[in-house]
C-alpha cells in the first residue's frame, strides 16, 4: 500500500501489483534492512553567488589560440567549470567548426599534470616550487645582469602579445625576441615578398575559386587555419564546381582529399611551377598583363615538359593536363606552402608558385589572392621596437654566444621543435620558461613560470587573415585560472617591472586597451583621408563617442572584424627591389640522388592530432586515429608498398631511421601511397615529460634533421629533404606494435573484404 | 532362489568393495584437481575485482574463451543424460556399469557450462535481470533473445539431469546408508536415501519414475543445444547465421559426448576392473556409434562449407576465407583431421574399436570439438562486414586459469562424488546379473524376484 | 512523431576527425590508453574508416564516418536478453547503461561493429574529470555504449522548447559531431518532418544506407556522389 | 513384528525425511524477498553539518524557490551559495551558534557540504530534470514530504524506487521511455 499525495496535494491510497509484490518482499525487507547501508552523498553549496542555475549551461565566448587561426568558439560552462567548446556560428574565421586540437583545450586546461605554481631550481638541483615573487625575482635579476645576452623566444602567434614582447625586448634592453613559428610561414612571407612584393602571408579565396592548385600546402591537415580552409574547400568542390589539385611528395590528408594529387619528387615542386608557367605561355590562355609580370620575374626560360616531368619524377601527361585545366579554369588559384618551401629551395619555389597567380592574374581578385592584411595591433603595442627575429635566429644567436646567456622562452619548446640546441640549453646560465607544462624546455629551466592556458585569460588575438579580411578578436577569460598561473602577457610586464624597466601598463588587457584607445585617438585624427598609418579604416570608429565607449565595444562586441572591401592585393610597389633575390627553381642544381637501396627522403609532417607536438598531452588526441595510417599514440613511419617490400619491412615492424646525426627507431607502416624513395614520420612525439599522457610516447623526428640546414634566403631551418637510411631492425615485441585502429585494413588488401555500402536507398 | 542371492549379495560385497578401497590415485587427482579449483575461484575473482577487460577479448571480438567452453561443456553434458537415457528406453544390457559415471558426467559439466556465461558477464552480480521475476522496477526479460531461452532450457536440463541421476541412486544411497555407522555420514546418506525401504511400492514408482524421466529428456537434451546453437543462428552475424546450426551442435554436442564416454568407461574399466561387464563388444559397439557419430559431424561441416561457399555471399565467404585459408587454417584442419580422418581411419577397423584406441581417439575428438568451438565464435566476430574493424583475439591468463580451473572443478566434482557414492549402479549391475543369470528379459519379472526375497539388510533384497 | 535521423554528406568529408574528438568530450567517452587500445579496446563511439583504392600514384581515398546506425529493425535490440537496448519511440536504438549486464551479445550481432564495452570502470584523472558532461553517465566497466545521437541534447532540446510552450524546431538539436564539422557534412533532425534538413538531405539522388541490402533500415543516410564499389577480387 | 525385527527394517535412518526439504525453500523465500524488494525502504535521515530547520525559515516567510533557486526554472533544485546565507543572517540572529558556522564558512569562502536527503544513486545513471515536474504541476511535496513541517530535511519517499516513479509517469501520460531518465 502507498499512501502519498496526489498531482494536487490530497491524499491518494492505491493498492496496485506492486504493493502486491511488496507483501511477499516484507520478509525479506526485515532481513536486509540490517545489510544494506545507504552511502551518504554530499551536494555542495556554492560560495558565491551566481546569476546562473545550479546545474544550467552558460556559454561564454572564447578565442581558440592552440593555433593562430584564431577560430572564435562557445564554451559550456556549468557551475563555473569548463565542459564543452563549441564553434562560435557566427565565428569570423571558423563559422561554427572547430578542429580536433581546439576541443581538447579542455585537457590542457584540466590536465592533471599542469604546472599551477612557479617553480625554480634549488640548491639539489630540483625544481622547487617557490612564490611568485621569489620566482620573478630571479629571473628579472638574471635578465637585468646581462640583458644583451638575453634571448626570448616568444611563442605567441602574431599580434598583440607578440608585440609586447617585442616592447618587452626593446624596454629592458635585449635583443628582439625570436618569434617561435612555423618554419613554412616564415618562407612564405618571404616568397611573397618575392612575388608579389609584400611581406605578408597571402590570403586565399578557396570558396571563389573553381581551380586551386596547392603547392605543398597542406590546407585540410594542420595548416594556418584548417577549419576555415576545410570549409572553403567544402564550397570549392560542392556540387562538383571546383577542384583541387594537390602537389606534393606526401599523400597527406589534403592529397587524400584533392580532386588530384601530384606525388612530385621533395624538392621539385618550384621546377613544377615553373615547367607549368612555361606550359601555360606556350598555351596562349594568358593575357598580357599577366605574361609581362611573370617575365620580369623570370626573364628566363622556363623548363620544358620532359624535362618538367623527368625532375619531378611524374607522368607528363598529368602536367600537360593540369596547365591546361589551369587556362581554362576561369578563377584559378595557385597556393604554396607547407613542406614545398621547407626544403633548402623553398622560397625559390615558394616564389615561383606564387608567381603562377601573376600569370593566371588571380592576384586581388575574386577567388584569388590576397595581401594578408591586419590592423597591426601587434606594433601598436610594440612601439617602435625591432621586428621578432625568425625561428632560425634561435640557433644564430645560441651559436654566437657560445652557449651562455639567458633565455626567455614563453609559450614555446624549442627544444623539442629544433635539432641541436641542447648543448646550448645546457650551458645557459639561466632558462626562464613560461609554460603550462613541463615540455623538454621548461624540463630544462631553471625558472618555471606557470602560465594560463586560452580559456582562462584574457585574449587579443589577430587571426591569421581570412580571405584578406583583418580582424581583431578579444575575449575574456571563460574560467578561473587554475593554482597560481598568470596571462603570459602579465608575465611579461611583471618580469619587465622587476628588472627595473616596467612597462607602461599594469596588464595585458590594459595593454591591448590603450592600444585600440590609441587607435581611436590617431583614426579620429586622420579623419576620412586614411594617409596615417596607425589609423584604422574610419568605419570601425563610427558611432563611438569617445575612446572610452569605442574600447568597450569592442571588447564587448568581441573585437574588431574588417570587411571585404578592406581586403587589397599585395601593393606591388615594393616590388622595384624585388627581382635581385629571386632564384628560378629551374637554375638550381637537382637535389642528390639517392645512395643506396636503403637512401630514403625523410619528410616529416605535422599530424592533425599532434600538431608540431603541442598536441601530445592530451588523451583525447593521443587516441584519435591518424585519419591516414590509423595509428594512434605514438610515432610511426610511413613506407611505400615497393620499398617495403625491397625493405622486407611488413606493417608493424621496428625501423630505425638514421639521420647524419642522430638515430630513431619506430614501428612502420606500409601505406599503397607513399611516394617511392620517400619516408613520412608525423613530428610531434618523443617528449621527455609535458605531462603523463606524452611522456616518452613516440619518438622525436626532429632529432634527425640537420640543424645547420637552412631555408636559402628565409631565416628558416629546412626540415624537408633529409636523407635517411632505412634498416628493418625485427618484428614488434607486443609492448612496441604500433596502436593501428583499422585493423583490418591490412587484410583488405589481402582478402576481398566488403565494405561497400550497398544501395539500399534513403531509410 | 539362494544361488542369485547369493550371487547379489557377492556382487554387492565385491562392488562395494571396490568403491570402498583407498585408491592413492583417486587423492591425487582430488587434490591436483582441488589446487585448480583455486586456480578457477581466483582467475574468476581476479576478474570481478578488476572488471572484464583481464581477458584477451575485445572490439569486434566480443565473444571469446568463455562462449567457447560454455558450449564445449554443454556438449560434453551430452555424454551422459542423453546417451544413459536412450540406452535406457532401447533396454541396452550394457548400459548398466556405464549409465550412472555418464550421468554424473552430465550434471557437472552443465552446472560447469551453465556457469561460463555468468563469468563470461560484464556485470555478473546483477546477473538475475535475465531472470523473469516480478520486481519492483516492474520489469522483465527480453523473451526474445535467444540468451534467455539458454536459461531456461539450461536450468531445465540441469533440474531434469539433476533428478535423473538422482532416482537411479536412491537404492544405492539406501544401501551406503545403512552400510555407514552412525554419525555424519549415516545422516548424508539418510536424506540421499529419501527413506528407501526396497518395498515394492517403492520399486514400482522408482521404475516408473525413471521411464518417464528417460522419455523426457531426450527432447529435453536435444533442446538445449539447439537453443545454445541459436545464440549463433539468431544472428546477422556472416558465419553464424546458418539453418542448419541446430542439428549441427547436436550432433556435435553428442558426438563429443560420446568421445568422453569412451574414455571414461575406458577408465573405469580399468580402475574398477569391469572387464566382465564392460566387454570388448561393448566398445565395439559404441565404437560404431562413435565413427557413426563422426560421419555425420563430418557430413554436417561438408554441408556447412559447402552452402557458404556456394552462395557466394561477400561477407559469408570472408569468414571462410579465414578459415580455410587464412589466419584459422590451422586450426581447421587440425579439427577436420582429429574430428573426422583419425576417428574413421580408426574406428572403421574391429581391432580399433578396442578400449584404448577408442578411448585416445575420443582424446583427439575432445580437442576437436572445442577447436570446433573456437572456430565457430572466433572467426565469425574477427571478421565483421566492415573490414576496417577486423580484428584478433588472443585470450588472456586469466581465461586460460579459468579454462583449465574448470576442468579441475570437473575432476573435483567427479572425484568427490565417486568417494561418495557408488560410481557404477549397484542394483542395476545386480539387476543385469540376475538377468544374465535368470535370463528372464521380462524386467517386471524380474525386478519382483528381489522385492519378495528373504530379509535382507541391503535394502534391494529387503521386505518381509 | 518524431524520428530521429542523420545524413553524412560523404563529399565533404574531409576525415579531420574533428567530430570524433566532439564526442568524446560531449559524450564522457573515456580514453583507454595505449595498451588496451592496442588490444582493439578504443572506445569511439564515431570512427572514420578510410578506405584506399588503386595503386600508387592513382590511389583513390575514402572516408566514411560510421557510427551507430541507430537502425529502425536494429539486429542488436531482439538478442538483447535485458531489454538494455530497445528502439525508443522517437527512433532512437536507446542503450540503457543501468540496465546492461554485460552480455555483448548486442555488439556481436552489429553488422557495422560500432559498439564498445566497457572492459574496464573509466578513469578521469583530477582534476580531467572536470570537464565531464554532467548530463551523461559516466558508465561503469562492464557496460555496453555507443552512438546516441546525443540522446541529452534532445532531451535538453525539448525540455528547452516546452519550457518556452513552443515545438522542437528544425535546427533547436544539434548533434556534437554535427555542429563541429568544419565542412557542415553532417544534417541531423527529424526523418519524418519533410521540411527538415536532414530530409531534404535524404531526398537526395546520392542518398544511400550503409549496408542497405540487410534491410536493417538505419536512421543514418549516408550522400555520395561517386559510387561505392566492391575492390577487386 | 519384534521391536528387533522392526529396527532392522526401518534403520533409524530410514524413515521418511523432508527435513530436506526446508533448504531449497528457505533459499526460495529469501531469494523471493531479496528480488522483490527492490531498494531499501529503509531511509534514514541524514546528519547535516549545520542544523539547518526549514520549519523556522518557511514560517519566516521564504519560499522554496527562494533558496533552492532552481526548483522551478532549472534542472536542478540547488542549494543557495554561503554568500546568500550570509547575506540575510547578518542582519537575522547572527549570534545563532549555528549561524555562526555559515558565517566562517562565508568568511573562509569554504562552500558547505550539505547531506544529500533524496539520493538517486550514481549506479540508477538518472538525469532528474527539476523543472520538467515542475511544469507538469507537481507538487513539492510528492517527492519531498512537507518539508515545511520538518526541522532538517528528511526523505519521505524512496526516490530511488524506479517503480514509483514509472507509475506516477504512466498515471499522468509522461513519457516512461528509459532514456526520459537513464542516459
Amino acid at each position: 500500500m502507498s499512501g502519498g499525495h496526489g498531482k494536487r496535494g490530497e491524499p491518494r491510497v492505491t493498492i496496485g501489483r506492486r504493493d502486491f509484490f511488496k507483501v511477499y518482499a516484507a520478509a525479506g525487507v526485515a532481513v536486509l534492512q540490517g545489510c544494506r547501508r545507504r552511502d551518504q552523498e554530499l551536494i555542495e553549496s556554492p560560495v558565491r553567488r551566481s546569476t546562473a542555475l545550479p546545474g544550467a549551461s552558460v556559454w561564454r565566448r572564447s578565442i581558440c589560440e592552440q593555433c593562430g587561426a584564431g577560430c572564435e568558439i562557445e564554451v559550456r560552462t556549468v557551475d563555473r567549470l569548463a565542459k564543452k567548446i563549441e564553434g562560435l556560428p557566427s565565428g569570423f574565421v571558423n563559422r561554427g567548426g572547430v578542429c580536433a586540437l581546439g576541443h581538447s583545450a579542455l585537457q590542457e586546461l584540466y590536465h592533471p599534470d599542469r604546472v599551477t605554481e612557479p617553480m625554480r631550481r634549488g640548491s639539489s638541483g630540483e625544481l622547487e616550487p617557490v612564490s611568485w615573487e621569489e620566482a620573478l625575482e630571479t629571473a628579472a635579476t638574471a635578465i637585468a645582469a646581462a640583458p644583451d645576452a638575453t634571448t626570448i623566444v616568444a611563442g605567441a602567434p602574431s599580434g598583440p602579445l607578440l608585440g609586447l614582447w617585442r616592447r618587452f625586448a626593446a624596454t629592458v634592453g635585449t635583443p628582439p625576441p625570436v618569434h617561435w613559428q612555423p618554419a613554412d610561414a616564415v618562407v612564405e612571407r618571404e616568397a611573397a615578398r618575392l612575388a608579389f612584393g609584400e611581406s605578408t602571408r597571402p590570403a586565399y579565396d578557396l570558396a571563389r575559386s573553381d581551380y586551386v592548385v596547392s603547392v605543398g600546402a597542406p590546407c585540410l591537415d594542420r595548416w594556418r587555419s584548417p577549419v576555415h580552409l576545410g570549409a572553403a574547400w567544402a564550397e570549392l568542390t560542392a556540387d562538383r564546381r571546383g577542384k583541387l589539385v594537390q602537389v606534393e611528395a606526401r599523400h597527406s590528408l589534403t592529397a587524400a582529399n584533392a580532386d588530384d594529387w601530384l606525388p612530385v619528387r621533395p624538392g621539385s615542386e618550384g621546377f613544377l611551377a615553373r615547367g607549368l608557367a612555361g606550359l601555360l605561355l606556350g598555351s596562349g590562355a594568358v593575357g598580357e598583363e599577366g605574361r609581362a609580370a611573370y617575365e620580369a620575374l623570370y626573364p628566363g626560360a622556363p623548363p620544358d615538359l620532359a624535362a618538367t616531368a623527368e625532375r619531378c619524377g611524374i607522368d607528363a601527361g598529368r602536367i600537360e593536363r593540369l596547365a591546361a585545366e589551369l587556362a581554362r579554369a576561369r578563377r584559378p588559384l595557385v597556393m604554396a606552402g607547407g613542406s614545398a618551401l621547407e626544403g633548402e629551395n623553398g622560397v625559390a619555389a615558394g616564389a615561383a608558385a606564387l608567381a603562377l597567380n601573376l600569370l593566371l592574374d588571380s592576384v586581388g581578385r575574386e577567388g584569388g589572392v590576397f595581401a594578408g592584411v591586419d590592423f597591426g595591433f601587434e606594433d601598436r603595442l610594440a612601439g617602435d621596437a625591432a621586428a621578432a627575429l625568425p625561428p632560425a635566429a634561435l640557433a644564430e644567436r645560441l651559436a654566437g654566444d657560445g652557449g651562455s646567456g639567458v633565455l626567455v622562452v614563453s609559450e614555446a619548446d624549442p627544444l623539442h621543435g629544433m635539432p641541436g640546441l641542447e648543448a646550448a640549453f645546457e650551458h645557459a646560465d639561466t632558462v626562464i620558461a613560461c609554460s603550462a607544462f613541463f615540455d623538454d624546455t621548461a624540463l630544462r629551466a631553471d625558472v618555471v613560470l606557470p602560465v594560463q592556458t586560452d580559456l582562462e585569460r584574457f585574449q587579443a588575438v589577430e587571426p591569421d587573415p581570412v580571405r584578406g579580411v583583418p580582424a581583431l578578436l578579444v575575449a575574456s577569460p571563460t574560467v578561473a585560472p587554475r593554482g597560481e598561473a598568470r596571462h603570459p602577457g602579465d608575465v611579461a610586464l611583471a618580469l619587465a617591472a622587476a628588472a627595473g624597466s616596467a612597462l607602461p601598463w599594469p596588464g595585458f588587457q590594459e595593454a591591448v586597451e590603450s592600444a585600440l584607445s590609441d587607435a581611436f585617438a590617431a583614426t579620429r585624427a586622420a579623419g576620412d583621408e586614411a594617409s596615417d598609418p596607425a589609423a584604422l579604416p574610419a568605419s570601425l570608429i563610427a558611432g563611438a563617442l569617445n575612446a572610452r565607449q569605442f574600447v568597450r565595444r569592442t571588447t564587448d562586441a568581441g573585437g574588431l572584424v574588417g570587411t571585404e572591401e578592406m581586403r587589397r592585393a599585395p601593393v606591388p610597389d615594393a616590388r622595384a627591389d624585388v627581382p635581385v633575390g629571386i632564384v628560378d627553381p629551374a637554375s638550381l642544381p637537382a637535389p642528390a640522388a639517392p645512395a643506396g637501396v636503403e637512401s630514403f627522403t625523410l619528410i616529416p609532417f605535422e599530424s592533425l592530432k599532434l600538431a608540431d607536438g603541442r598536441g601530445a598531452n592530451r588523451p583525447w588526441l593521443q587516441e584519435l586515429p591518424d585519419p591516414l595510417s590509423t595509428v594512434m599514440w605514438g610515432s610511426w613511419a610511413e613506407v611505400g608498398t615497393e620499398d617495403a617490400d625491397r625493405l622486407g619491412v611488413r606493417t608493424g615492424d621496428i625501423v630505425r631511421l638514421t639521420g647524419t646525426a642522430a638515430e630513431i627507431e619506430l614501428p612502420a607502416i606500409v601505406l599503397p601511397t607513399v611516394r617511392p624513395g620517400s619516408v613520412g614520420v608525423p613530428v610531434g612525439g618523443g617528449h621527455a615529460d609535458y605531462g603523463r599522457y606524452a611522456r616518452g610516447r613516440g619518438v622525436n623526428v626532429n632529432s634527425l634533421l640537420d640543424p645547420d640546414r637552412r631555408v636559402a634566403g628565409a631565416g628558416a631551418f629546412a626540415r624537408s629533404g633529409v636523407r635517411v637510411r632505412i634498416e628493418r631492425l625485427r618484428r614488434p615485441r607486443r609492448s612496441e606494435r604500433p596502436v593501428i585502429y583499422g585493423r583490418g585494413l591490412r587484410q583488405a588488401e589481402e582478402i576481398p573484404v566488403g565494405w561497400a555500402p550497398h544501395d539500399g536507398g534513403k531509410a | 532362489m539362494g544361488r542369485p542371492q547369493a550371487g547379489a549379495k557377492a556382487l554387492d560385497g565385491e562392488l562395494l568393495g571396490r568403491l570402498d578401497r583407498r585408491r592413492p590415485g583417486l587423492l591425487i587427482g582430488s587434490l591436483a584437481s582441488g589446487a585448480l579449483v583455486l586456480v578457477f575461484f581466483y582467475c574468476w575473482g581476479y576478474q570481478i575485482a578488476n572488471g572484464i577487460g583481464v581477458t584477451g577479448i575485445n572490439r569486434p571480438v566480443f565473444w571469446g574463451f568463455y562462449i567457447i567452453n560454455f558450449v564445449f561443456w554443454i556438449g560434453i553434458s551430452h555424454a551422459g543424460t542423453l546417451i544413459s537415457a536412450i540406452l535406457r528406453v532401447t533396454k541396452a544390457e550394457w548400459r548398466r556399469p556405464v549409465t550412472r559415471s555418464a550421468e554424473a558426467i552430465t550434471l557437472f559439466a552443465l552446472a560447469i557450462g551453465g556457469l561460463f556465461p555468468l563469468i563470461h558477464l560484464g556485470r555478473v552480480t546483477i546477473f538475475y535481470y535475465m531472470i523473469p521475476y516480478p520486481n519492483s522496477r516492474m520489469l522483465w526479460p527480453n523473451f526474445r533473445s535467444p540468451l534467455v531461452w539458454d536459461i531456461a532450457a539450461i536450468t531445465t536440463y540441469i533440474i531434469g539431469s539433476a533428478l535423473y541421476l538422482f532416482l537411479p541412486l536412491i537404492p544405492d544411497a539406501a544401501v551406503m546408508r545403512d552400510r555407514a555407522a552412525a554419525g555424519i555420514k549415516k545422516r548424508f546418506y539418510a536424506v540421499l536415501a529419501l527413506g528407501w525401504r526396497g518395498t515394492a511400492q517403492q520399486w514400482h514408482s522408482l521404475e516408473w519414475g525413471i521411464r518417464i524421466l528417460a522419455v523426457a529428456i531426450i527432447p529435453v537434451a536435444v533442446s538445449v543445444h539447439t537453443i545454445v546453437s541459436w545464440d549463433f543462428a539468431m544472428t546477422q552475424t556472416p558465419g553464424w547465421k546458418s539453418t542448419i546450426f541446430g542439428p549441427y551442435f547436436v550432433v556435435g554436442a553428442i558426438f563429443s559426448g560420446i568421445a568422453v564416454l569412451m574414455i571414461a568407461m575406458a577408465l573405469l574399466r580399468r580402475g574398477l576392473a569391469l572387464e566382465r561387464f564392460l566387454t570388448d563388444r561393448v566398445f565395439n559397439n559404441l565404437g560404431l556409434l562413435f565413427v557413426t557419430m563422426s560421419l555425420v559431424w563430418g557430413y554436417f561441416t561438408f554441408a556447412e562449407h559447402l552452402t557458404v561457399w556456394y552462395s557466394g555471399d561477400l561477407f559469408e565467404k570472408n569468414v571462410h576465407h579465414v578459415l580455410l585459408h587464412g589466419d584459422f587454417a590451422v586450426p581447421f584442419w587440425t579439427m577436420v583431421v582429429v574430428n573426422l580422418l583419425i576417428p574413421v581411419a580408426v574406428l572403421s577397423f574391429p581391432r580399433g574399436r578396442r578400449p584404448l584406441p577408442t578411448a585416445l581417439v575420443g582424446c583427439g575428438v575432445l580437442v576437436g570439438m572445442w577447436l570446433e568451438r573456437f572456430l565457430i565464435v572466433v572467426p565469425a566476430l574477427s571478421t565483421p562486414r566492415l573490414a576496417y574493424s577486423i580484428g584478433d583475439y588472443l585470450p588472456s591468463w586469466v581465461e586460460l586459469g579459468i579454462m583449465i580451473g574448470a576442468i579441475g572443478v570437473f575432476a573435483c566434482l567427479y572425484f568427490t562424488f565417486t568417494q561418495l557414492l557408488p560410481i557404477v549402479s549397484v542394483w542395476e549391475m545386480r539387476e543385469g546379473w540376475r538377468h544374465a543369470a535368470g535370463g528372464g528379459e521380462n524386467g517386471q519379472a524380474a525386478e519382483a524376484a528381489p522385492t519378495s526375497a528373504a530379509a535382507s539388510p541391503v535394502p534391494g533384497g529387503g521386505g518381509a | 512523431m518524431t524520428r530521429w535521423g542523420m545524413a553524412i554528406d560523404l563529399d565533404r568529408c574531409t576525415g579531420c576527425e574533428a567530430c570524433v574528438v566532439a564526442c568524446a568530450a560531449e559524450n564522457n567517452i573515456q580514453t583507454v590508453g595505449e595498451e588496451q587500445a592496442r588490444e582493439g579496446r578504443a572506445m569511439h563511439w564515431l570512427r572514420i574508416e578510410r578506405y584506399y583504392e588503386g595503386e600508387f600514384p592513382d590511389v583513390r581515398t575514402r572516408f566514411m564516418p560510421v557510427l551507430c546506425q541507430q537502425c529502425g529493425a536494429a539486429p542488436c535490440e531482439p538478442v538483447c536478453p535485458v531489454y538494455a537496448t530497445y528502439r525508443n519511440p522517437e527512433g532512437l536504438n536507446a542503450m540503457v547503461y543501468s540496465r546492461c549486464i554485460g552480455t555483448r551479445f548486442c555488439a556481436n550481432n552489429c553488422p557495422y561493429t560500432v559498439r564498445v564495452f566497457n572492459w574496464f570502470d573509466a578513469e578521469f584523472p583530477a582534476p580531467l574529470d572536470s570537464q565531464l558532461n554532467p548530463d551523461v553517465s559516466v558508465r561503469p566497466g562492464g557496460v555496453m555504449e555507443k552512438c546516441t545521437f546525443c540522446v541529452q541534447r534532445i532531451q535538453a532540446g525539448k525540455d528547452e522548447a516546452a519550457q518556452e510552450e513552443r515545438e522542437v524546431a528544425d535546427g533547436d538539436v544539434k548533434t556534437a559531431c554535427q555542429q563541429s564539422c568544419p565542412t557542415k557534412a553532417i544534417a541531423f533532425g527529424d526523418l519524418d518532418d519533410p521540411d527538415s534538413e536532414v530530409s531534404r538531405w535524404a531526398e537526395s539522388p546520392r542518398a544511400f544506407s550503409l549496408l542497405g541490402d540487410l534491410d536493417t533500415r538505419p536512421g543514418v543516410v549516408y550522400l555520395s556522389g561517386t559510387e561505392w564499389r566492391e575492390p577487386a577480387e | 513384528m519384534a521391536e528387533a525385527q522392526r529396527r532392522r527394517l526401518y534403520p533409524p535412518g530410514a524413515r521418511p525425511d523432508c527435513r530436506c526439504a526446508g533448504l531449497p525453500a528457505g533459499i526460495w523465500i529469501l531469494g523471493l524477498a531479496l528480488f522483490a524488494c527492490g531498494p531499501t525502504q529503509n531511509l534514514p535521515t541524514p546528519e547535516q553539518p549545520i542544523a539547518y530547520d526549514h520549519q523556522v525559515h518557511i514560517e519566516a516567510g521564504l519560499e522554496c524557490v527562494r533558496c533552492h533557486r532552481g526548483a522551478e526554472e532549472g534542472v536542478h533544485a540547488g542549494m543557495p551559495s554561503v554568500q546568500s546565507c550570509a547575506g540575510c543572517h547578518r542582519r537575522e540572529i547572527p549570534d545563532h551558534p549555528e549561524v555562526q558556522k555559515v558565517m566562517l564558512a562565508n568568511e573562509n569562502r569554504e562552500p558547505i557540504l550539505w547531506a544529500k536527503v533524496n539520493v538517486i544513486p550514481d549506479s540508477a545513471m538518472v538525469h532528474f530534470n527539476h523543472r520538467a515536474h515542475a511544469r507538469a504541476g507537481i507538487e513539492c511535496l510528492t517527492c519531498h514530504g512537507d518539508v515545511a513541517s520538518m526541522t532538517v530535511a528528511e526523505p519521505v519517499r524512496n526516490v530511488a524506487d524506479m517503480g514509483w516513479c514509472v507509475e506516477c509517469h504512466r498515471e499522468n501520460e509522461a513519457s516512461d521511455d528509459c532514456l526520459e531518465c537513464h542516459r
